[in-house]
């Protein structure tokens, strides 16, 4: 049983990360990335690419840490041309595109069986270097987030050409912030990476982007604490839901589909019932009617 | 000095602007009037660098603006509103004012990272010069509501106090007293020309005429996109084509 | 009966990609265990099985993974998945010492895993080989092939290819085409385009079925040489009538088999059972002799499992690292409706 | 290269008809709704089940987009309009609890495995280009709806109303029309188009529960080259990425450049289609800010 | 707050009795009392922030009422959706977000003809000849105009539904003087012809009291003061203006939170 736990909650950790990252994009930002699994993709890739080619560790860390930099300002850089619904869609495909080609070209990472990498293979060694990356990024995402830069994040992300005319360049802080945030990311796939000791494309699916969303919007989009608590939420109904077979003694196929049925519902109604997410952002209500 | 060569601007085949030129100085205040539609707005925002014009130039002190780059022109000093107010509608009135003011420590990430300090101190010289602008706008009482549930006077006061925030040179405003109490708008002239005599470029555009006549040193009037008069208030009054066009008063 | 049960885990898709082949996969398993546990278990243990959802994905894999081992403490899974899956569940069973019987993944990978990895799916190259050196021998010149983009569609054409060229055929398209497409009109145009004397493929039902519709639609007309041409799903009987045949496991077609079909048609009714169901059956049976063995479960008593074991797929080989070789090939040929035995390669 | 245009035609129908209804709930709503590619799924399924009952196509179909509206009123009674004023990403999120609540109901009733339409097709040869009896049904179906909606949008008052009410909903209200009636009703014609693009797709292809993930991403593609909220624009988009695709995967370049046959491999057929999406959206002429810059 | 007792009498167009409202638990207007004579155009002024424009918004059923009863006509329209009011004949011009943005000012004007299709093209006629400005402008987007012109935008779509009620939330603001006269003329020139009372919101309060009957003064969502035009002098309202924005007692503390 403890190491069950131990599992879920390093998995909650890290994915809390990745959550916390998006949260500082979209939440503050107001960047509606539907390719988040794409940073944390590559910093999967870094330590893949590297083990499938003989290199260090250390090596693959700072080769997914720089293909998500790289990557965060390549994607980025048609926002300015976009709408944001329209970047959203461009980043969920920029994710895809990234995922068929290492389905598809074999050479790079093992095509669509993926490929090993060194594996922390101490559980409790795993927990603890992902309970410290969650705290440290955590510190950081709150640094942000009580500074004027994320009080200019916050006008950013209500009107751009109203921050241009303030004197401050929209671009380069929606560049300076998805930089940290898809390094945030990619540091949380490089330790997934680690923890799993596999990495294989059909863990980035457009899919894990949802379920990320999910988390943050349920948690409370733009509060930090929301991000970790949205996740650990999600997590906890998909693994419940496991032991739902064992109670109910329905038909396994039944079951299977009744626990993203399950899932679906939850969701629905944590919206219903708590619109503003688990964990509000502390904010001032506006109505929708203008004076 | 700011002056505008030759500005021509078009939408779509409609010339909102053909060749107009001005001159506005320091010190001075120089009113915008003319018939709604004429062009006073698109000349605002190619001065802020908001529109970039299809011909002709705008230069502050000689030097050509950046066009088509508002935050570069803010940078070089200058600071204007809308006529139809723009705010962070989810922020407080006390974060929209602080958030006006340029190059603050905290916006640096670096900085921000290892020397907080050097943040924290600025901040709370910022948040008394945002209290002092508030009250002098009679907003002080507002500071911690949400900007978006102002009403829509209060908004063009908000946004003008944030335009003054980075204590700008150069100032443009469109249509400040529109919607505004008349109580205040008399606080606005007393405020205007005491900007003014700080020195200050004020471009104004008003149709409030009484203000007009009160604090501009010279106006200049345009219709379909051209100058057809400048001078001072008293002139532009006397002025029948004026009279007609954008007066509606029989000479 | 009174004695604690032993609990057994397997992990497939069952919902997301792939779920009809993990479906009945985990029939079959239901199907042996249903056998044993009348049997009086396994010396009066009854085998519960615990079922789990991995969804083609690799984190819901390891969660599942993680919950059986140390919650329900099982001491084997079965699983069918993706190489994917099953390698990154893999490290984990090692460490715990427990081991995984895989149903449906090809990848020689596996076999890095020797002690906690058995597959009772045999290589993909052997059946591979057997193909292309059997198309070669009806008189086929040139072939193109249509295959899933998987390893084990890949592995089959891959080793198929090198056999059918070394035999001096000639391989004018290779398709890999990616599983659960709505339709494949694009994939079969280039195959259409490439003109080859037959095609070779292998690939799972409703996939296999849809490339079959496409085919028809765009007056396809060649003869289809299949790996495993019994776990394709055939469209249209009349059109394909005597159009496909192919190599397959020998042992699909014994005894032991045609007692399982019995078996699945009286618990599930009319529909016709996929080989999966045999796969799935043969992994349970192993894993309830290791048990049975004295000594009880352990590596060393699966290893041992497969003496003297004639399953629904034949009798069963594993080299050092677990993976099954040797398999009885059988040719089939689809007649009049449904697949016949025509010979032995 | 006929084959290849005849085949793109096909195809774009096939999500024309899907992608529209997106289109339309976008512009009234203002968020894309990931349920809607359920609501298609759905469709289908309702027509396969109106057809077990010794229904022909016509009446299961009609059916089937009855019911289909229905269901996507009532998911907008129990879901959207309560969450009406939160941010439109968490409506799609909401919106996509919602298809996952549908695909595994649906996957509960029907079972995880395909199924198929049994049709008789008869096939004709125009020069050495093949198609079907089908396809040209469906193809004629699609525009046959295509005109039909253009008519109601831009010709009749709901039309008025409809567009009305995407741009701003209160300043709508207080020109007197009824919002929450013509919400519904924009809703069950989504739901309606789904169903009876669900069900052309499933005729040329299969029905399966999960089929969502494999069409979300080309009609989501389409929608958004074409604009997202206009439907001539999601039409356009359908063929410009049935194009794309098609000749991307269908056209031998290897004869062009050589003598070799080469392809691109099919694998990268969705990569195509995406890069298609990014491509266009990063070349489309820039959107006018809200408000412009008064 | 005493309530005059003219506005209590029957007969009125609009009534508001004690009607609180505001925005989701935010009460701006605290039990206000008032009445819209027959024919009457009624000046609302108020210091900025007042709730001149929420009482508008409330006829409109565009803002939460948690208390009082408000009649059209002697009806009882409290709980009466938008699109019904203005369906029963309340035509609004709203302050700000007053036109349909992304629509052309051509279809701007159909929906403004929304409720009676059939006079679209006379109404049409109509309020292009009041501003010749549009008709130039007809295939603009409506969210490219200048400020002025989508004021005279939203004028036009209100007008063309034939109100028999007229809601005007600072008509003036953002036209250039000689527009102003035209609008004002028309308006009184409307009220005189259809006889339809006219409930007209100013900062323009010299241009306001030209053209009203009587005047009603709002402070901190409550009527201050209920008199003819013609009794109002400028330093009496110089007072309530300082009083009711300026001063101690600002509107924001006045405004209690629903338990
Ligand atoms: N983005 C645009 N696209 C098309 N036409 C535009 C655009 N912006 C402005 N116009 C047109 O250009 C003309 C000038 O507009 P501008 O806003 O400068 O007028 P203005 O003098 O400020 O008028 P007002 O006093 O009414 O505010 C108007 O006719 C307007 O419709
Ligand atoms: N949407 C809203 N949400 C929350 N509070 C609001 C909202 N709109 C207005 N308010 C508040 O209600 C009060 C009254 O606003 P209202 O718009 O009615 O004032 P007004 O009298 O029209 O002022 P002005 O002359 O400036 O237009 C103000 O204090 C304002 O802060
Ligand atoms: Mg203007
Ligand atoms: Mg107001």
């Amino acid at each position: 049983m403890l190491d069950f736990l131990v599992f879920a909650v390093t998995m909650i950790a890290i994915w809390s990360v990745v959550a916390l990252s998006l949260d500082l994009q979209f939440g503050l930002c107001g960047l509606v990335n539907f390719g988040q699994i794409l940073p944390f993709a590559l910093g999967a890739y870094g330590p893949a690419i590297s083990a499938a080619h003989g290199g260090s560790i250390s090596a693959g860390l700072a080769l997914g840490l720089a293909m998500a930099a790289v990557g965060g300002v390549l994607v980025l850089a048609p926002v300015g041309r976009l709408s944001q619904d329209y970047w959203a869609l461009v980043s969920l495909g920029a994710s895809e595109i990234f995922r068929l080609l290492m389905v598809n070209v074999t050479p790079i990472a093992g095509g669509q069986d993926g490929t090993a990498v060194a594996r922390v293979s101490n559980p409790l060694a795993a927990l603890g270097l992902a309970l410290g990356l969650l705290l440290a990024m955590l510190l950081l995402a709150r640094r942000i987030d009580r500074s004027p830069l994320g009080r200019l994040m916050r006008v950013l992300r209500e009107d751009d050409l109203l921050v241009a005319t303030l004197g401050r360049n929209p671009f380069r802080v929606q560049a300076l912030v998805t930089v940290v945030a898809w390094l945030m990311a990619a540091l949380a796939g490089a330790l997934y990476a680690h923890v799993v000791g596999f990495v294989a494309p059909s863990s980035f699916s457009v899919a894990e982007t949802f379920i990320v969303w999910t988390a943050l919007i349920l948690g409370g989009a733009g509060s930090l604490l929301g991000a970790v608590v949205g996740t650990a939420f999600v997590q906890f109904i998909s693994v419940s839901t496991r032991f739902l077979a064992a109670w109910s003694g329905l038909p396994f196929d039944l079951v299977a589909n009744l626990r993203l049925g399950i899932f679906g519902v939850v969701l629905v109604l944590v919206f219903l019932l708590r619109r503003e997410g688990l964990v509000p952002e502390r904010k001032v209500r506006v109505d929708a009617v203008g004076p | 000095m700011l002056s505008v060569r030759d500005v021509t601007v078009a939408f779509a085949g409609v010339r909102a602007l053909d060749a107009v030129s001005l001159e506005a100085r320091p010190g001075r205040i120089l009113g915008l009037i003319g018939p709604n539609g004429s062009g006073k707005s698109t000349l605002l925002n190619v001065v802020a660098g908001a529109i970039a014009p299809d011909s002709g130039s705008v230069s502050i002190e000689a030097v050509p603006i950046p066009a088509g780059r508002p935050e570069e022109v803010a940078a070089r000093g200058v600071a204007r509103t809308f006529q139809i107010p723009r705010l962070a509608r989810r922020l407080t009135v006390i974060q929209n004012m602080m958030v006006g003011r340029r190059d603050q420590p905290g916006e640096n990430l670096l900085t921000l990272l290892f020397r907080p300090g050097a943040s924290r101190r600025s901040e709370r010289a910022l948040v008394v010069d945002a209290r002092a602008m508030l009250a002098r706008l009679g907003l002080i009482h507002l500071a911690d509501h949400a900007a978006g549930g102002l009403s829509g006077g209060q908004q063009k006061l908000l946004s003008m106090g944030m335009a003054l925030m980075s204590d700008p040179p150069v100032l443009l405003l469109d249509e400040p007293a529109a919607g505004v109490n008349p109580v205040l708008v008399e606080q606005q002239i007393v405020f205007l020309k005491s900007l003014a005599a700080e020195g200050r470029t004020v471009l104004l555009i008003e149709h409030n005429m009484e203000m007009i006549a009160d604090v501009c040193d010279d106006v200049v009037v345009l219709d379909a996109g051209t100058v057809i008069a400048r001078g001072s208030p008293v002139d532009i009054r006397r002025n029948a084509q004026v009279m007609r066009s954008y007066l509606g008063e029989t000479a | 009966q009174s004695k604690e049960p032993i609990p057994i885990g397997v992990i497939a898709n069952l919902t997301g990609m792939d779920v009809k082949t993990s479906t009945d996969m985990v029939r079959g398993i239901q199907i042996a265990a249903d056998a044993v546990n009348k049997d009086g278990g396994v010396d009066g243990q009854p085998i519960k099985l615990i079922i789990e959802d991995a969804q083609y994905k690799t984190q819901e894999a390891l969660n599942a993974a993680t919950k059986l081992y140390d919650v329900d403490k099982v001491p084997a899974v079965i699983m069918f998945g993706g190489s994917s899956i099953e390698l990154a569940v893999a490290p984990i069973a090692k460490q715990k010492g427990k081991i995984i019987v895989n149903t449906s993944s090809s990848s020689a990978k596996l076999g890095d895993f020797p002690g906690t990895v058995y597959s009772v799916l045999p290589l993909d190259d052997i059946v591979g080989k057997a193909l292309g050196e059997w198309t070669a021998a009806q008189g086929v010149k040139s072939a193109a092939f249509v295959v899933p983009n998987n390893t084990f569609g890949t592995g089959l054409m891959d080793a198929a290819a090198t056999a059918f060229e070394a035999k001096g055929g000639k391989i004018v398209a290779k398709i890999a085409y990616s599983e659960g497409q709505p339709d494949y009109r694009a994939d079969i145009q280039q195959l259409v385009s490439s003109k080859p004397d037959a095609i070779m493929t292998t690939g799972y039902g409703d996939d296999s079925r849809t490339i079959f519709k496409d085919a028809r639609t765009l007056g396809l007309k060649q003869v289809w040489y299949a790996g495993y041409p019994s776990i394709l799903t055939v469209e249209n009987e009349a059109w394909m009538n005597g159009h496909l045949m192919g190599v397959d496991n020998g042992g699909l077609s014994g005894d032991v088999a045609k007692k399982v079909g019995a078996d699945y048609a009286a618990k599930f009714g009319k529909e016709e059972p996929l080989p999966h169901v045999f796969y799935g059956y043969d992994a349970l049976m192993l894993i309830a002799r290791a048990a049975a063995a004295p000594g009880g479960f352990s590596a060393t008593t699966m290893a041992k499992s497969i003496d003297g074991y004639q399953g629904a797929t034949g009798a069963i080989k594993w080299d050092v690292r677990g993976q099954r070789i040797d398999p009885p090939i059988d040719v089939i040929s689809y007649k009049d409706g449904k697949f016949v035995t025509t010979g032995q390669q | 290269m006929l084959q290849i245009l005849l085949n793109s035609i096909v195809y774009a129908s096939e999500i024309a008809v899907i992608a529209v209804g997106i289109s339309l709930a976008y512009s009234v709503v203002r968020f894309a709704n990931f349920a809607h590619i359920q609501y298609a799924v759905l469709g289908g399924y309702f027509t396969y089940a109106a057809r077990g009952l010794g229904l022909g196509f016509p009446v299961a179909t009609a059916i089937s987009a009855v019911l289909t509206g229905l269901v996507a009123i009532i998911v907008e009674r129990l879901v959207f309009h309560p969450l009406r004023g939160l941010r439109p990403e968490a409506k799609m999120i909401a919106s996509w609890g919602v298809a996952l609540a549908f695909r595994s109901g649906v996957a509960a009733v029907f079972g995880g495995a395909a199924r198929v339409f049994d049709v008789e097709t008869d096939t004709y040869l125009l020069g050495d280009a093949v198609i079907t009896s089908l396809d040209l049904a469906v193809v004629a179906t699609t525009i046959a709806a295509m005109v039909v909606l253009q008519l109601l949008l831009y010709r009749t008052r709901i039309g008025t109303g409809l567009r009305a009410l995407a741009d701003n909903r209160d300043l709508a209200a207080t020109r007197g029309i009824p919002p929450d009636r013509l919400t519904a009703l924009m809703w069950f014609l989504a739901g309606a188009f789904a169903a009876l693009g669900g069900t052309l797709f499933a005729l040329e292809t299969r029905l399966q529960p999960d089929m969502d993930l494999q069409i979300l991403l080309p009609v989501f593609a389409a929608v958004t080259i074409g604009g997202l909220s206009s439907i001539a624009g999601a039409v356009a988009g359908a063929c410009i990425l049935s194009l794309a695709q098609n000749i991307a995967i269908g056209v031998d370049f290897g004869a062009v450049l050589s003598s070799r046959s080469w392809f691109l491999p099919s694998q990268f057929r969705d990569t195509i289609a995406v890069a298609a999406m990014v491509l266009v959206l990063c070349f489309r002429p820039r959107q006018l800010r809200s408000g412009g810059v008064r | 707050m005493s309530v005059p007792p003219e506005s209590r009498a029957a007969g009125a167009a609009l009534r508001l009795d004690a009607v609180s409202a505001g925005y989701g638990p935010l009460v701006i207007l605290d039990r206000l009392s008032m009445a819209l004579r027959p024919d009457e155009i009624l000046l609302v002024l108020g210091a900025n922030g007042s709730g001149k424009s929420t009482l508008l918004k409330t006829v409109m059923g565009l803002t939460t009422i948690t208390g009082g009863i408000l009649h059209k006509d002697d009806v009882d329209i409290t709980r009466w959706a938008t699109h019904r009011r203005a369906a029963g004949g309340i035509g609004y011009v709203p302050q700000n977000n007053n036109v349909f943005a992304g629509l052309s000012v051509r279809d701007n004007l159909g929906m403004g003809a929304y409720l009676q299709p059939a006079k679209r093209a006379a109404a049409q006629e109509a309020v292009l000849d009041l501003f010749p400005r549009l008709r130039e402008r007809l295939g603009a987007t409506a969210g490219a105009l200048s400020g002025g012109e989508r004021r005279m935008l939203s004028i036009a779509l209100t007008l063309m539904a034939d109100p028999a009620v007229l809601l005007l939330d600072e008509p003036s603001s953002d036209l250039a003087p000689a527009m102003i006269d035209l609008v004002f003329a028309a308006i009184q020139r409307i009220r005189r012809e259809r006889r339809i009372p006219v409930l007209l919101v100013e900062q323009n309060v010299a241009r306001g009291l030209a053209i009203a009957d009587r005047v009603v003064v709002l402070v901190r969502g409550s009527v201050a003061a209920d008199m003819p035009a013609a009794a109002v002098q400028r330093d009496h309202l110089h007072a309530l203006f300082l009083h009711g924005s300026v001063g101690a007692a600002p509107a924001i503390q006045a405004q209690r939170s629903v338990p």
